[in-house]
């Protein structure tokens, strides 16, 4: 605890948190509503680098997780009529078993080729739901019913919170004795099996634990929105934004996706002006940042010794 | 008389996929590079054949569309993959994702820069040949006929060249054992150039056919790039027989799906394929492990 | 099994049934058998080490005791349970530890959690730390020596301290068995003697220990008995003495009984001014040193052997000579200084290796290699160095057609050096190419230097383990021992001064 | 660049107390995906009309402020810009996207924020029948453009004249459409109205819009021997169409082939759009109304190309944004509403009108001789040359390249 106290990282966290409670005072109704979804996205992030970060597997498809998330909430909310709560609970679960069958192959498979299974359930899911369009609303999308609310201060706090505590949360278990243990099975499977750790229980774990927060994360993010369309929760372009984020803020370090993904968010926002070049504009910085600093911002503060 | 169809245009597409895949193949069979901006070297040599055709006519269009991805390649390795490799800050173990990102970062800045100069719009290159043939009552456009020739040439070419040249021996022995090569008086540098030229003008042949058979838009670029990969890890990694397999098991799957099943579930089975290979035998057809 | 050898005054009382019993462990990768028939068995309280020379398969048995690899047949018995074929991690937990060579601490937790880490046990649910663990692994740093480092983390610490850091993992499992991969590789004379004492320690534990080393001369202070391997099977057994004077075992190491004389004269050539310069050449790989401050000429036209163990550095200095891997002092060739140059202009300037490890295109074809080999050659000269090799090895040219890979172990070793030779070596490295060859091949390829030396002006800088067929050869030794230069002079003086102290 | 800025501010500061002195100028925001030929189109022709009525002097005095933003035909980013519009921009109406998905997004939103909002180009009739079913909460969205179910209408209409009494006589027919929200009532209203018309319908062909190769497709579709394709495509356009062209396809292609309305269309396809029959809101040539070829002529001088279809409906939206607007004499979301559902105004496509909250299609433009019934043209020889109806066509006549059966 005493060392919590004395982290740089807690107290820079917690003024940030601070800043972000106060920007609705002096932020402009729309930059609140461009922060909203960078709140979520940053969960989105989050989640991906506790299983790159720590588990040590690189997922090409967390869009597969968050669209499992969305697409489940979405579908059994304007179907069946379940309500927010409900609806994001069979999402979040959906995601969670959709986590359970991407381990599988990551317990078997390295390197490029799972990536690859990874990509491919992206593809497959995104399949699926033009396939299935008359349940799923197929490209053209699934309105819903129901939003969380309509008023962008009460979005703003309700996305900060949950980011807060998923951030929280997901900080203290790759801090906690079981994430020292995944961060060990994910860097040497073979030294952590010698040491008496089952790494395909760990490894498991972690995706649980990253598709439960990824679901989570898609399913309010749809009740944001108000719909679920392919482009928006599936499409690879949103998971290499999420992949681009964890790696600019830094990877292994949870917190570092943050800056990440509202630093992409801001910034294509800042770059508006620039029209369509916006887009080449984020994607140079992201690659000057890997080029130059490959630790990332918050791994190039944190670690500035080289300790990568 | 379907069936002769389905033989003649999944000939035709799959000699295309398979063009595409080797360069891929090629470069990380030699460098250990999987290079995600593939798909936007592709619709960047198909885009610019397009805009030159009007002013320099087919030929200077399709040589102008060659050019541009030779050029990007170049770019591609110097500006993004060399430095990556190179880098001091970054421990080699992760070398690969962030050379996967670093390419793909660059693929996107590739494919805007296609969307804003010339719109997300697909464009098509000017035929060399314009026509039909009729082949056993299927009555074939004479440029599908060209393309399968010309991936065909092209690939017939890149063996000549590995198996008949000291160049592409070095070439084949930097993909079998580096520091062999190393130790017999090769710079390695050399060999990594001599690929990335190479994969520019396998790409860009790739690219320009692809916008004269199908068209090509900035829209693509993710699904080039993902089928060539796709096809590379069915194949086996740094294999290019294996990709040319996989190509045409791919491309005639995918045909057989759309005539005989339904054109808009064309992908699934060969995705469905794809990931029962990799899991019953990860190193793909012919790959080595 | 018997036990007669064993060392009577550290003997556990016989009564006691082995910790660990290894019998009839068998493990083969394809058609390539590894292990053999391999037993072995250590009691509580007794450190046992394993020898064998690169390739014997020692370190097969290592991952097979402790479940990292899955043995085809054979038993493993830790504390009376057969544990064969466990997956590791309940090897682990069933009370076998390993002590790996090579560290890899968790660079982003300090020293003290990445002991931590080794305490904990397995489970998801452990999200609080305990303060009884952080005062354990306190207390386990102290022991092994890394009390003072406590906070700081992995990438700072010397290479010492970060194989005391492995140990300390190992230490906080409190396993039964304990297996220690090259205990001191790497380290200084003073650590060599701290870690000694930490790994002694155990014994008054009861833990029954395993020590994998190379040779048992680095182990033989500290063991009870000592078993050697040679090609996957059982060699030999007994105290270090007994063991280092067993015939097989010199065999092994020495190719046979150390021939006193030399079979020739130096040549007149060797006063001329050396061809190779090497000064003050050290190697550092991380942390770890591999060499230390060598000193080496080499004439024109001058034969010169470098023996020592495996892990004593030739391998390293060879590197350093091809520049293959960065090192400080310098090296010179031909007058002229090899700073700077790539490994590949060096080989095309006239220094070629050929790599224990041979470095074949194990995919193409035999005629294939020897092609590349020349391809720097004009083309007449290619033809005819072509020719004469396969004169010389006549085997590759019935094998002209057929892929590297899949010819015999002595046959790549031939493909490798006519290879190096197509280059038209001015300075011809050969690193350990008798490793892992059948005494039938040895002599013809021992004939074939012999060619070659005689008909021939080649400058030849051989590194072998295997003093019988480096020294018949040799116009100069060097004697190579844990990164330095321990010994230099004419082979006819090598039994007496140095052949005792090799082994 | 610092030398420029200078005089630029003082400029500025020069400007300022004049603008102040106007009255609050009105804000028209526009969300268009920016890199699509269409796309652009909107938010171009919305600034051409904006300027038109300046310098007219405005509207009761206020100038008309164009706020455009892209959505990247992204429904995420389409809702987070209607929010700006909205919250920061303060625009007190919206023109909106091409592509159903992205309207229908929108639709809620529009509501939720009170906010009317017009698409100058998406079809789907789900658009309007949900104002119909919620016209409570959704009445803020107006479909400025034809239904499907019209847009197919029209297609027939225009098919009994042309092909099927006309000198092909045609009699069979196959349905080539694109697997989109806009498709579902425009296929379902091709079966409906075929029929009618006395043309048998042989298949229905639903594409995915990531399509790349057609061929097999048109293999398909050639066995079963149609006499014409009925298009219904948006998303894809150009590859189809060379390749129907490459392969020598014999059927004509005769429908709603969006991409097929701008310009560009036949530099894209190299030619290969020779004879393709397609319906189009208005052209450059052709006098649908006395303010089409006004329009396209200031717009094509501004811009240097023909405006896509949507230019033209968006066009229109600005001058009856701004008409509305007067008749409400106020800014007020509830009383322009009702103001636009009012609206009786001549525009470059047709006498535009909406139908009203009885109607189905709610809000939705409406279809018919006298309103807006649609043009029909064929790419001949480079230029788009207008077939239907005959009292715009003049001596407009159908040619198909040698290839297609139906020639001879």
């Amino acid at each position: 605890m005493g060392s919590l106290l004395r982290s740089r990282l807690f107290w820079g966290s917690l003024a940030g948190l601070a800043l972000a409670a106060a920007f609705p005072l002096v932020g402009g109704p729309y930059t609140i509503g461009v922060l909203i979804p960078a709140f979520y996205f940053a969960v989105f992030a989050m989640s991906w680098d506790l299983l790159f970060g720590f588990a040590g597997e690189v997922n090409f498809g967390p869009t597969f997780l968050i669209g499992l998330g969305a697409y489940g909430a979405g579908i059994v909310d304007a179907r069946y009529g379940l309500g927010v709560p409900l609806s994001v609970a069979f999402g979040t679960a959906l995601a969670v078993a959709g986590g359970v069958a991407l381990a599988l192959p990551a317990l078997r498979l390295s390197g490029p080729y799972f990536g690859l299974v990874t990509l491919v359930a992206v593809l497959l899911l995104q399949q699926m739901v033009t396939v299935f369009a008359d349940v799923s609303g197929g490209e053209i999308g699934l309105s819903l019913p129901d939003v969380l609310s309509i008023d962008d201060a009460t979005n703003y706090y309700f996305a900060l919170g949950f980011m807060a505590l998923s951030g929280a949360a997901l900080f203290a278990l790759s801090r906690s004795p079981a994430g020292l243990i995944l961060q060990a099975c994910g860097q040497d499977p073979v030294e952590a099996q010698a040491l008496g750790f089952n790494v395909a229980k760990h490894k498991l774990a972690a995706f649980v634990v990253s598709a439960f927060f990824s679901g989570l994360a898609g399913a309010l993010l749809v009740f944001y929105y108000g719909t679920a369309s392919p482009g928006t929760f599936i499409d690879i372009a949103v998971g290499v934004q999420i992949i681009i984020a964890a790696v600019l803020g830094g990877r292994r370090t949870i917190v570092g996706a943050v800056l990440g993904a509202v630093f992409l968010v801001v910034a294509g926002e800042v770059l508006r002006p620039l029209g369509q070049m916006s887009t080449f504009a984020v994607s140079a910085v992201a690659l000057a940042v890997i080029l130059l600093a490959p630790a990332g911002f918050l791994g190039t503060l944190l670690f500035r010794r080289g300790a990568a | 008389m379907l069936g002769l169809q389905i033989l003649i245009d999944g000939f035709a597409v799959s000699a295309l996929y398979g063009l595409g895949a080797v360069g891929f193949t090629l470069i990380f069979g030699v460098s250990g590079v999987l290079n995600l901006s593939h798909g936007a070297i592709m619709v960047t040599a198909a885009t610019v054949a397009w805009a030159l055709a009007e002013r320099a006519g087919a030929y200077g269009g399709a040589l102008g569309g060659l050019a541009s991805a030779f050029l990007l390649s170049f770019v591609t390795y110097f500006a993004v993959v060399r430095p990556i490799q190179r880098s001091r800050s970054i421990p080699s173990e992760e070398t690969e994702i962030f050379v996967l990102t670093g390419t793909l970062l660059w693929g996107i800045m590739i494919q805007v820069a296609i969307a804003y100069l010339a719109t997300t719009s697909p464009h098509t290159v000017r035929p060399l040949i314009s026509g039909v043939t009729v082949i056993g009552g299927v009555r074939t456009p004479t440029n599908e006929i060209l393309t399968a020739a010309l991936c065909w040439a092209a690939i017939g070419a890149l063996t000549l060249l590995i198996e008949r040249t000291r160049a592409g021996k070095a070439l084949l022995a930097a993909s079998v054992n580096p520091r062999g090569l190393t130790l017999l008086g090769f710079e390695l540098e050399r060999v990594h150039l001599l690929v990335w030229a190479i994969y520019g003008v396998l790409v860009g042949v790739a690219g320009v056919l692809l916008g004269a058979f199908l068209g090509a838009s900035s829209d693509n670029v993710g699904t080039l790039t993902a089928s060539a990969f796709s096809i590379v890890v069915l194949g086996g990694l740094g294999s290019v027989p294996g990709s040319l397999l996989a190509a045409y098991c791919i491309g005639y799957l995918e045909t057989l799906t759309a005539y005989l099943v339904s054109p808009s579930l064309r992908n699934i089975p060969a995705l469905i394929l794809l990931v029962a290979v990799v899991w019953a035998r990860p190193q793909g057809f012919l790959g080595r492990r | 099994m018997t036990l007669k050898l064993v060392d009577p005054r550290r003997a556990a009382p016989v009564a006691v049934p082995p910790m660990l019993e290894v019998e009839g462990l068998t493990k083969r990768f394809g058609g390539l058998v590894a292990v053999k028939e391999m037993r072995l068995a250590i009691r509580p309280g007794e450190i046992v080490g394993l020898i064998g020379p690169n390739g014997s398969g020692k370190s097969t048995v290592m991952k097979l005791v402790m479940g990292i690899l899955r043995p085809n047949a054979g038993r493993v018995s830790v504390d009376g349970v057969d544990v064969a074929g466990w997956p590791s991690h309940r090897v682990a937990r069933h009370g076998v530890g390993l002590v790996f060579q090579h560290s890899r601490p968790l660079h982003r937790q300090t020293v003290g959690e990445n002991i931590v880490l080794a305490l904990l046990p397995d489970s998801l649910l452990r999200l609080v730390a305990d303060p009884q663990v952080e005062r354990r692994a306190r207390a386990i740093a102290e022991r092994v020596g890394l009390g003072a480092v406590f906070d700081r983390r992995p990438a700072t610490l010397p290479f010492a301290d970060l194989r005391r850091l492995e140990l300390a993992k190992a230490i906080a499992r409190d396993p039964k068995v304990v297996l220690v991969d090259e205990p001191f590789a790497g380290l200084t004379a003073g650590e060599v003697k701290d870690f000694s004492a930490l790994i002694a320690s155990f014994r008054t534990e009861n833990k029954a220990v395993l020590l994998v080393d190379h040779n048992v001369k680095g182990v033989a202070a500290l063991v009870d008995r000592a078993v050697a391997m040679y090609l996957g099977a059982f060699v030999a057994e007994g105290s270090a003495a007994q063991v280092m004077a067993d015939p097989t075992v010199r065999a092994v190491y020495l190719g046979g009984a150390v021939q006193a004389s030399a079979r020739r004269e130096p040549k007149a050539r060797t006063a001329g001014p050396p061809l190779l310069a090497v000064e003050g050449v050290s190697v550092f790989y991380g942390k770890a040193q591999a060499l230390d401050a060598v000193d080496l000429q080499v004439r024109e036209g001058e034969f010169v052997s470098v023996v020592g163990l495996n892990g004593a550095g030739k391998t390293t200095l060879f590197n350093a000579i091809s520049g293959l891997v960065p090192h400080t002092g310098s090296i010179t060739f031909g007058g002229a200084p090899l700073a700077g140059l790539s490994a590949a202009r060096i080989a095309r300037g006239g220094i070629v290796q050929c790599p224990e490890t041979r470095e074949l295109f194990n995919t193409m074809s035999v005629r294939e290699n020897l092609d590349l080999g020349g391809a720097h050659l004009p083309k007449s000269d290619r033809a005819r160095q072509l020719d004469w090799l396969l004169e010389l090895f006549p085997i590759l040219r019935s094998r002209s057609a057929q892929a590297a890979g899949k010819m015999s172990g002595g046959e790549q070793q031939m493909l490798a050096i006519a290879r190096a030779l197509m280059m038209k070596p001015r300075l011809l490295v050969l690193d350990e190419p008798t490793l892992g060859l059948a005494p039938v091949i040895l002599e013809q390829l021992g004939r074939a230097l012999e060619v070659l030396r005689t008909t021939t002006p080649i400058t030849v800088l051989l590194g072998e383990q295997n003093v019988t067929f480096a020294l018949p050869h040799a116009d100069r030794v060097y004697v190579l021992e844990h990164a330095r230069l321990v010994w230099e002079g004419p082979p006819a003086r090598f039994a007496e001064e140095a052949g005792r102290a090799y082994l | 660049m610092s030398k420029l800025r200078l005089p630029w501010a003082v400029g500025a500061a020069v400007m300022l107390p004049l603008v102040a002195q106007a009255a609050e100028p009105i804000r028209i925001g526009v969300i268009a995906e920016n890199s699509a030929i269409s796309g652009i189109a909107i938010p171009n022709a919305a600034q051409v009309a904006a300027d038109e009525i300046n310098a007219a002097g405005g509207v009761d005095g206020r100038r008309i402020e164009i706020v455009a933003y892209d959505d990247h035909n992204s429904a995420a980013d389409a809702v987070r810009a209607l929010q700006r519009l909205s919250s920061q921009d303060k625009v007190q109406a919206v023109i909106a996207s091409y592509t159903s998905e992205v309207a229908l997004a929108l639709e809620p939103w529009a509501g939720r924020l009170k906010l009317p909002t017009i698409t100058p180009g998406a079809a789907s009739d789900e658009i309007t029948k949900r104002v119909h079913d919620d016209y409570a909460h959704l009445k803020y969205m107006f479909q400025g453009y034809l239904a499907s179910t019209f847009l197919a209408q029209s297609v027939c209409d225009a098919a009994k004249d042309l092909i099927v009494d006309g000198p092909l006589h045609v009699k069979t027919a196959a349905i080539f459409s694109e697997d989109a929200a806009w498709t579902g009532p425009l296929d379902a209203g091709y079966a409906a109205c075929l029929p009618k018309i006395g043309v048998t319908l042989l298949d229905t062909i639903r594409l995915s819009p990531d399509t790349t190769d057609f061929t097999p497709i048109f293999n398909g579709l050639e066995a079963k021997k149609p006499d014409v394709l009925i298009t219904g495509i948006s998303h894809v356009g150009v590859q189809p169409t060379v390749q129907w062209a490459n392969q020598q396809v014999p059927i004509p292609m005769f429908g709603v082939a969006s991409q097929a309305t701008s310009t560009t269309f036949w530099k894209d396809t190299n030619g290969a759009a020779e004879g393709v029959v397609l319906q189009n809101m208005a052209t450059e040539s052709v006098p649908t109304t006395a303010k089409t070829v006004p329009f396209a002529q200031s717009y094509i001088k501004r811009y240097g190309v023909s405006p896509a279809y949507p230019g033209y409906t968006t066009y229109d939206a600005v001058h009856y944004i701004a008409d509305a607007i007067h008749r409400a004499g106020s800014d007020d979301p509830e009383k322009l509403v009702d103001a636009l559902q009012k609206t009786d105004w001549t525009g470059t496509v047709g006498q535009i009108r909406f139908y009203g909250a009885g109607d189905s299609h709610t809000n939705g433009m409406v279809y018919g001789p006298g309103t807006v019934s649609g043009l029909f043209v064929q790419w001949q020889s480079g230029k788009q040359v207008a077939v239907w109806p005959k009292g715009v066509a003049g001596d407009g006549r159908l040619v198909f390249p040698a290839f297609v059966k139906a020639a001879n």
